[in-house]
């Protein structure tokens, strides 16, 4: 995982499987120590995400809120299953977050959680 | 609004039994997924096992993560879940023996903000039919109905 | 032999209860397969889980087409499951409340000639490490432990 | 499905996904189709099996049984699953059906159960 302590360009962030309440602290844990790193923009790739829950939704906010206060900013690669792209749209996230159609930046940096 | 659910403890109720914690939740949306596997002639099965298997885990979720906070021993849920006919629907209750559930202390989602909690009522709201809350002498009682 | 059952019923345990119907079986099976996804450091957990699916499996078909025979209601299959440590196993326990089992009544397959029944408790006994079935004032009792 | 009286040549029947207690009836009913249609010479086709229980190696015994009686013969593709091949060797079915690596014969007549 990267560590450096300034990052002015944008880290991807690549959830695969599930983002739900089991896995969610550890995706808080894991967005903190991007952002304690540094990072301040973030896309977040959910499209391998085969199950989002509440707290899924919850991951993804509160790292919106905290890099928010630095003129930070995070973008929203959609999942690609249709019922997880629903709940995203159910909770309005296409107005709260960029989305953003693939996350496949050349010399971008990228992180698998 | 509880019409779907009368008479949902027939002979082929399911019934699943297991520790309130987070890492047995899987089972529960296996056996839902499983069931609904066998419901023929749904447009979409894909998308509405999901949203089942969603409502469902948010109801458990929350069981874990308020009702039994508190609680340190006999953290268990306890799941029915029935297919019935006309109008065909998947009936599910979900029993807790923790803290009670106050309606009056939940607030909405204010969703044009983003929220750190507070989502998952909303989506079971939204993707089940029925979703009612009672205090039963056995525990508390989550009933959820979705039509097929 | 029936070493790894003792103590099998602790606060880890999870319940299913459910109509001895064909139809429900693939719940079980799923609601297992949740449980080993769960377990880590195993070499081959494709073909362990398949197998204990099938050991499980084969128990619940006997219930439904020997023990249910006859009966025509109260017909439910319990199954206990649970992951123990040291030896690291699964112990399951189906319950019903059929027919008598008679260990005595049932002949080895003949497996160089084929057999049109007669493979189903032969597969239990050879993917798991161990099974006894007892009867108990609740029911029939058929307890399975695999180690993992 | 195949229904003419006189079928010299083997019939290969594909089995995809379970083949178990819950479908055996269906299966038992198909192959005795094929049977009374004239079918003497069967090539079992298990490679697409996913689950395979004691129900489902009844099935394969019974038509061996079936077309034995009348100089027929049943031959058998292994499923490609490793869990549901140790299952037929347990059953030392290698030994009781011949064994082929693949159905695929061009002109071979084909039902997908
Ligand atoms: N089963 C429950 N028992 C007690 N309180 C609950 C239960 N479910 C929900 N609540 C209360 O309702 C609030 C809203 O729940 P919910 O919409 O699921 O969002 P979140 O769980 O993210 O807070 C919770 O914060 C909690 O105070
Ligand atoms: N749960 C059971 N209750 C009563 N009898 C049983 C039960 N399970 C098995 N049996 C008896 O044992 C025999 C052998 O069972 P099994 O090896 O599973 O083969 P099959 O089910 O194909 O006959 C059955 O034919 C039946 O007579």
């Amino acid at each position: 995982m990267q560590t450096q302590t300034h990052v002015a360009h944008a880290m991807t962030v690549t959830f695969i499987g599930r983002l739900d309440a089991f896995s969610a602290s550890m995706h808080h844990a894991q967005l903190d120590t991007l952002v304690q790193a540094g990072v301040r923009h973030f896309v977040l790739d959910l499209a391998g995400v085969e199950f989002l829950d509440s707290a899924g939704l919850a991951v993804c906010v509160r790292v919106l809120k905290r890099v928010q206060q630095d003129d930070g900013s995070v973008k929203m690669v959609l999942p690609e299953l249709v019922a997880a792209r629903r709940i995203l749209y159910l909770a309005r996230f296409d107005r709260i977050f960029e989305i953003v159609a693939s996350s496949a930046e050349p010399g971008e940096e990228n992180v698998y959680v | 609004m509880n019409t779907l659910h009368t008479n949902c403890e027939g002979d082929e109720t399911l019934r699943l039994e297991l520790p309130a914690t987070l890492k047995y939740l899987n089972v529960v949306g296996a056996c839902v997924a499983e069931m609904l596997a066998q419901v023929e002639d749904v447009a979409d099965m894909a998308t509405l096992s999901y949203t089942v298997q969603l409502g469902i885990h948010e109801i458990c979720t929350n069981i874990v993560q308020h009702a039994y906070t508190q609680q340190q021993e006999h953290k268990r849920i306890a799941v029915t879940m029935e297919m019935r006919a006309q109008p065909r629907c998947l009936c599910v209750t979900l029993w807790d023996n923790g803290k009670h559930f106050e309606q009056s202390e939940v607030q909405e989602p204010l969703l044009d903000e983003g929220q750190v909690h507070g989502y998952g009522l909303f989506l079971v709201r939204n993707v089940m039919d029925e979703v009612t809350y009672s205090r039963q002498p056995e525990g508390n009682c989550w009933r959820l109905a979705k039509k097929l």
